[in-house]
């Protein structure tokens, strides 16, 4: 399965763009994919803490992702 | 209203859409860019949101707020983009039958905003820039 | 900035007055007048002021207000004479580094100000009138 | 001692004017005032509270009224 990932704040900057495509298969958890991140980007490590969005809402880390999911990177939020 | 907006906001207009006949006190929080952090001068900040869900999360926020406290009007407003210190970067207001109704809710929601509104900001000094909050030392990456 | 009017009180210069370069955050109340009280309507109320003093007094809280919190900007704006439902009768505004001061404060300095600012309120209802807060029962006089 | 008093509020109401000529003796405290203006005007015990203003200061019960003092009758407060 394709996905797209929006990426936002200094999680753009880690991965270089607003958005990243994966393959990845089915039943592939939040927990999963952030678990590949890590590998892929170890500067995410860094980060106090990140969070995956499914659908404009937070996920827990057994959610897992579908077809059509709107997928998003949330790193710390500092707003206001 | 709920609004993420790349104009400068008007702080007025956020206050006239919470008021209400019935209402005896509002109250606002605006959110100002400060010149400096950590000791440092700041140049600008740079303030990007997941719309959608920032939308979302805020009418959440807004939502609860409402349960807990007799709101008769609210109104929040964000801004994006490039913002210089002292520039309005979010407005918060609610109008309450009573004033302590008032306070409550309206710090409620801008704490709770911060907390969870995916919204981030970079500060941009003279020698370097930072995501705020992004790192546990919060030391200037990317000189 | 103290001031007691007789004329429209304009939010925005009262906010503007308190803007600062080092604030982080501006909290303001606004007190509106509610057309309704002890279940009835409100036509409309009747406020004077013993300007003076009430300036001297407002003076005393903002003072003791600025040795409790940093504040960077303050600005108090009070309505005089006859007010409609809807109407702004108060704005109190103030600028802090950090926002829990500048809720603290601005609640504190209105709070302070009803306490103790001689400043006197009339309710005028279809059926009679009566003076806030003046008798224990609070019953309507003069009918 | 001839003094002015101001009274705001309910208690002009009371009074019937905006200002109160009354010719006190030397030592005269706000007290003696209060006790005075309860006497001749005995709705005011039915306020909930009483105050006189010094020269835009709330005052003591046992200050004394001096000639020149701006004085003022300071009903229960309800600004806001």
């Amino acid at each position: 399965m394709k996905c797209k990932i929006k990426a936002f704040g200094i999680s753009r900057d880690i991965v270089g763009s607003r958005e990243l495509e994966m393959e990845v298969p089915d039943g592939f958890t939040v927990s999963d994919l952030k678990k590949e991140l890590f590998q892929k980007y170890p500067t995410f490590i860094e980060l106090k803490s990140l969070y995956v969005a499914l659908n404009n809402e937070y996920a827990n880390d057994d959610s897992i992702l579908k077809s059509g999911d709107e997928i998003a990177l949330i790193p710390p939020v500092s707003g206001g | 209203m709920i609004k993420i907006t790349e104009k400068p906001i008007d702080i007025q207009k956020v206050i006239d859409t919470v008021s209400s006949l019935g209402a005896g006190a509002v109250n606002v929080f605006i959110g100002t860019v400060r010149n400096n952090a950590h000791g440092k001068n700041v140049l600008w900040l740079e303030y990007e949101a997941y719309e959608s869900m920032a939308v979302s999360e805020i009418r959440k926020i807004i939502d609860e707020a409402s349960h807990r406290w007799p709101l008769l009007g609210w109104g929040v407003s964000h801004r994006v983009g490039t913002l210089k210190p002292g520039e309005v970067s979010v407005v918060v207001a609610v109008s309450s039958p009573h004033r302590q109704q008032a306070f409550e809710a309206c710090e409620f929601i801008i704490d709770t905003l911060k907390e969870k509104a995916p919204i981030f900001k970079k500060e941009i000094f003279e020698d370097g820039e930072e995501w705020v909050s992004a790192r546990p030392n919060g030391v200037t990456a990317y000189n």
